[in-house]
């Protein structure tokens, strides 16, 4: 589904991405984690294209990416990507944010698109807040949104990038709920994410990053009792020492 | 060509008042801007009225009252000092509005943090809050900087004689009107061109580095 | 010069005044309307990718910003005709009013436009939605709401600066005031009475703005 | 005490122009401002014995520097009307224009009666001698009147924004040779009685200044000063080479 | 050192302290928690007047709050607050920083003041950045330099509101280092957060609040192993949950 070849990025001298290679299969669920700055955003936000890739090779549902003629429009309706501040758009309403890209991308009917939206907000556990604005949602409904709007799309592959740590504890917990619901469904996904308990429950890999580099690959309960390389066992000691 | 040392001086003319308005109306502006920002009950109201009528009447009008009708009240003025002084009343109220709108972006938090820590209002204005709202002040400010230079050429109906002035007494003598008035114009280009550069460049460098659309 | 402040002679120039009252209004709702297009464009152009399109535009919007509107409608008005082409007084004004403003409008959309987070960009493009699909959608209701305050900054030097057309025998306020000035000599009474009637123009022009931020203006949680 | 008094008191005799109305007061190439009726006021000056302030004003200035007293004569090219003259005081006249009515020469206007037609425009300066008159002889034709010099009624006629234009003749006559040679005809009949006055004007409560100011006049006619000025400035165009 | 006495505070129609009564005695510290929106930030705001109170008596340091004619500048010197966003100032650097108030408020020579400064900078471990601007330094780093700003002013109280939420998992611990030293040390202390973690070692009492009141006061180990009410109970398997 997925297929990192010694993918390299630089940001002007340095050097955010070096060697990567990764594959993942359909119906995977990768946890990505590292220290800040280790890379893990521009890793993933290759995958839909929202950083370019400067070496190497990646592949991403047959698609080469490292190709300039490739139909993004395409590529990006095959991906949903969750964001850390959710970015939903506050002039519209929650339905509006999920039926936008259905109606002017898929270009389906208006009444076709609400039906699908509703359906996915369903699942999110927001249907009776569907005529509501953004701004009166909390942190944690607000990326339920989030994460309805990139269903709505049926994505192929579903991106996260720290979906849970612009949250308040409590609402951590319905965020995490849903993305394990949906990893449970059987869909591909990458999650940059912390939350062990999360990467514990589902994931079927944990990668570990640190300045651009992969270090370390495997299972999570593996990785997080028994970690390999130091780095790694640092890392963990800190995020788990409070 | 021999009309150019007078139009050097007519341009030196433009060039001292908008200088000294610019000045004045710079500071008047700063402390009505802060003023305002502190959001006072009593005070705001007023300014916001004063700000409202300069914004709202035309320019030409003001230096009028400011030459011919304080006189009424006892106030005789130069045209030159008439002129700056309407210049840099004018002028206050509208960099008022964008020391304002600067000072309210700087983030609430910024108060919050100086003014725990027991700094008082002006401690908080002169050390926190004023050196990061220059950021959005700036571009804005010099921005205006040029509308206030070109409104200066309406103080030559109260007989100042500057950049425009001696473009309307030149085109009396001579009959190339198109030329005169390229001069003119490029003169005023001379002066503002440099100042949007400026202005450009400083939007470039104080604000953030975005995504592209 | 208050002394003998006739209220007599304002209103029996009453109709002279609604005249020129009536012509700064209408010529500034048809130059501000035709102004915001100009400046979409160029705006639009000022951010192409297409580097001489953003040349001209950038050209265009200095060399207004940075010349007297003065200078400019002279050129409109006797320069254009040794080109041969000449155009009536009203449509001059209206024609100087729109380059002038329109120049001002690009710079107030674009600081709009830049002003929307990068991240509902990034939304938009992980949703496939195309460039004009962004703009439409996302992008320019959400700048709307950041341009009123300026816009209204801009209409109001528009309304002003439509005095100017005075000097090309356009009757409009201004020049309204300037009649009665000339025939009965009563200049209080006539920059009174322009003053106040501009002062009308913008507290409508404020409300408006008012009442449509109030509709537009949203917040990023 | 009479203005009369506050004049000599301070030394100085304050005179509005407008200076855009050559050879009446214009500013010359050194920038001084001269013409006619620039000399003739530094001439009272001179006779009252004090100084000349030039206040050198916008059309728009003229009239309310001399009702807020920024000046004690108003010195422009204004015509007396009645209606006018419920404001200020004129002073009797000290010259006569003759306005006349001018086209391009191609152009098919032949008599008066072609031109007081709707369908004709007649530039015009605003506040001007050349305005009443258009006024009162071309009812039926469309007036525009313009702010400035009498040159920009004759650019707009060659620019083709108006059909012909109305001013006095000597405004015209002056700008002409700065155009195409042949391009601005005349028509051979000047308006009304062919005589409008100039006057200068204090404020009506300077009856002091204003016996003052006609006695001027009647004493420099007396003596020839006046007809030096006159013949100089407005019936020869000799201060061309000189200003 | 602080007295709440039947305080009471709205915001418009909305009652967001609620008849609260509370001591803290000086060298104490305290632990406030509770869902989002419950008024925990308002309370402790209250403390150095960034909000005032509208109903009630609340003495800092003797210092009667509900009074408008004392002396803020003193009490607010008195008070160090370190907040959840930090809120250092962006134009000047760490050492200037730490250094406007001693130099402004308290009126101590620029020399001086640097000494001073230094010190508590090498206290929260960053005598090394004291050049640094803040964009330069890490979150975590930024809130260690926000706390060394407020101990600059020898406070007799410091309050902190959430200051490790915004902080990536990593450098919540480092801040929290910092904190649980200066609680050893006896600095009277009201913090603002729901590291458990940190109340379980050094609070004396955690105080639960809920919709503007007070509902549960108790020492950490019995608050979060043995909750009394049921909405404690359900917040505190929320926030473990995951
Ligand atoms: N647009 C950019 N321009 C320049 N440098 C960038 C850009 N985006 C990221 N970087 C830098 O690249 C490095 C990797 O950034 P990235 O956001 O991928 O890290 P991360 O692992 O996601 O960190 P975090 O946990 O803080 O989100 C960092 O040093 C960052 O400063
Ligand atoms: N300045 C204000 N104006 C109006 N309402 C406010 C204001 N500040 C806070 N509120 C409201 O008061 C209530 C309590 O707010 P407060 O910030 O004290 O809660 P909190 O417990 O700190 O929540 P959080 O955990 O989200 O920080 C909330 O409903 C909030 O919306
Ligand atoms: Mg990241
Ligand atoms: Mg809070």
């Amino acid at each position: 589904m997925i297929k990192f070849k010694n993918v390299n990025k630089w940001f002007g001298s340095l050097h955010v991405l070096n060697d990567i290679n990764l594959q993942v299969s359909a119906g995977e669920v990768v946890v990505v984690c590292g220290p800040s700055g280790s890379g893990k955003s521009t890793l993933i936000r290759c995958i839909n294209r929202l950083e370019r890739i400067q070496k190497g090779e990646l592949f991403v549902d047959g698609m080469p990416l490292h190709d300039s003629t490739i139909n993004l429009t395409k590529l990006r309706a095959e991906i949903g990507f969750v964001f850390q501040q959710f970015h939903l758009y506050p002039h519209l309403s929650v339905l509006e944010n999920v039926t936008l890209a259905p109606i002017h991308v898929r270009k389906m009917k208006k009444k076709e698109a609400e039906a699908l939206a509703m359906e996915k907000l369903e699942r999110v556990g927001l249907a009776d807040k569907a005529t509501a604005h953004p701004e009166q949602l909390s942190g944690g409904q607000q990326q339920r949104v989030a994460i309805a709007r990139g269903l709505a799309m049926s994505p192929k592959i579903l991106l996260f990038d720290e979906p849970t740590s612009a949250l308040d504890p409590e609402m951590i917990g319905e965020v995490l709920a849903v993305m394990v619901k949906l990893a449970q469904e059987g869909m591909t996904m990458c999650v940059v994410t912390h939350e062990m308990g999360f990467a514990r429950q589902v994931a079927h890999r944990v990668i570990f990053m640190d300045e651009g580099k992969i270090i370390e690959t495997g299972k999570p309960d593996q990785f997080f009792d028994n970690p390999q390389s130091d780095r790694a066992a640092m890392f963990i000691s800190k995020i788990l020492k409070h | 060509m021999q009309i150019f040392p007078f139009f050097l001086k007519g341009l030196w003319m433009t060039v001292l008042i908008s200088g000294a308005s610019l000045i004045l109306g710079t500071l008047l502006g700063f402390l009505l801007g802060m003023l305002r920002s502190r959001k006072n009950r009593l005070v705001n109201p007023l300014i916001g009225f004063f700000v409202d009528v300069m914004r709202g009447t035309p320019f030409i009008v003001q230096v009028f009252i400011v030459f011919f009708i304080f006189p009424e009240f006892g106030i005789q003025l130069e045209a030159f000092t008439a002129a700056v002084l309407a210049m840099t009343i004018m002028g206050s109220a509208f960099i008022c509005e964008i020391v304002t709108a600067g000072i309210l972006a700087v983030p609430k938090g910024q108060w919050e943090a100086s003014s725990s820590s027991g700094l008082n209002i002006l401690q908080q204005l002169r050390f926190v809050i004023l050196p990061q709202a220059m950021k959005t002040i700036l571009p804005p400010l010099v921005g205006q900087y040029v509308l206030l230079i070109k409104d200066s050429s309406v103080v030559s109906a109260i007989g100042v004689v500057e950049l425009t002035r001696v473009g309307w007494l030149t085109v009396v003598r001579i009959p190339e009107g198109l030329m005169v008035f390229s001069l003119v114009g490029a003169l005023y280009f001379a002066i503002s061109y440099p100042l949007i550069r400026i202005s450009n460049s400083l939007e470039r460098k104080l604000t953030v580095n975005r995504v592209s659309l | 010069m208050l002394e003998f402040f006739s209220f007599r002679t304002i209103w029996e120039y009453r109709s002279l005044f609604q005249e020129g009252l009536r012509n700064t209004f209408l010529i500034s709702i048809v130059s501000l309307f035709l102004a915001l297009i100009a400046g979409v464009l160029a705006c639009a152009a000022r951010l192409s990718g297409w580097r001489g399109l953003r040349g001209v535009s950038i050209a265009y919007i200095e060399s207004i910003r940075s010349t007297p509107l003065l200078v400019q409608i002279y050129f409109l008005y006797f320069g254009l005709p040794t080109l041969g082409i000449r155009i009536p007084e009203i449509q001059t004004g209206i024609l100087a009013l729109m380059l002038n403003s329109g120049a001002y409008i690009a710079e107030i959309v674009r600081a709009g436009i830049t002003s929307v987070p990068g991240g509902q960009i990034e939304a938009g493009i992980s949703s496939g939605l195309s460039y004009f699909q962004r703009m439409r959608f996302i992008i320019l209701p959400q700048a709307l709401g950041v341009t009123v305050p300026p816009l209204l900054g801009q209409a109001i030097t528009l309304v002003k600066d439509s005095a100017l057309l005075s000097m090309i025998s356009v009757v409009e306020l201004t020049r309204s005031g300037q009649m009665l000035t000339s025939e009965r000599f009563m200049p209080a009474e006539a920059f009174f009475t322009v003053a106040l009637l501009y002062l009308v123009i913008y507290f409508f022009l404020k409300y408006l703005s008012g009442w449509s931020q109030k509709k537009l203006i949203f917040r990023e949680t | 005490a009479g203005e009369l008094d506050e004049i000599v008191k301070r030394g100085e005799l304050r005179v509005a122009v407008q200076s855009g109305v050559a050879p009446f007061a214009f500013v010359d190439k050194t920038g001084k401002h001269t013409g006619s009726m620039v000399e003739f006021a530094a001439d009272m000056a001179a006779r009252m014995n004090v100084k000349l302030k030039v206040l050198d004003y916008d059309w728009d200035g003229l009239i309310p520097a001399l009702l807020s007293g920024k000046a004690d004569i108003l010195a422009a090219d204004m015509t007396p009307t009645l209606q006018r003259a419920l404001k200020v005081s004129f002073c009797d006249s000290w010259y006569y224009v003759q306005p006349c009515v001018f086209t391009k020469t191609a152009a098919k206007y032949q008599t008066l009666a072609d031109v007081n037609k709707p369908e004709v425009t007649v530039g015009v300066l605003l506040g001007s001698t050349g305005e009443n008159i258009a006024k009162k002889y071309l009812p039926k034709a469309k007036i525009k009147s313009y702010k400035g010099s009498g040159r920009m009624v004759v650019q707009a006629l060659l620019a083709g924004h108006v059909d012909v234009g109305v001013n006095d003749d000597l405004a015209v006559l002056m700008v002409l040779p700065d155009f195409p040679p042949n391009s601005v005809r005349l028509f051979p009949k000047r308006l009304g009685d062919g005589k409008d006055p100039l006057s200068f004007a204090v404020r009506y409560d300077a009856q002091d200044l204003w016996q003052w100011v006609n006695l001027y006049f009647k004493t420099a006619r007396e003596d020839g000063s006046y007809k030096k000025n006159v013949s100089y400035w407005l019936e020869s165009s000799g201060w061309k080479k000189e200003h």
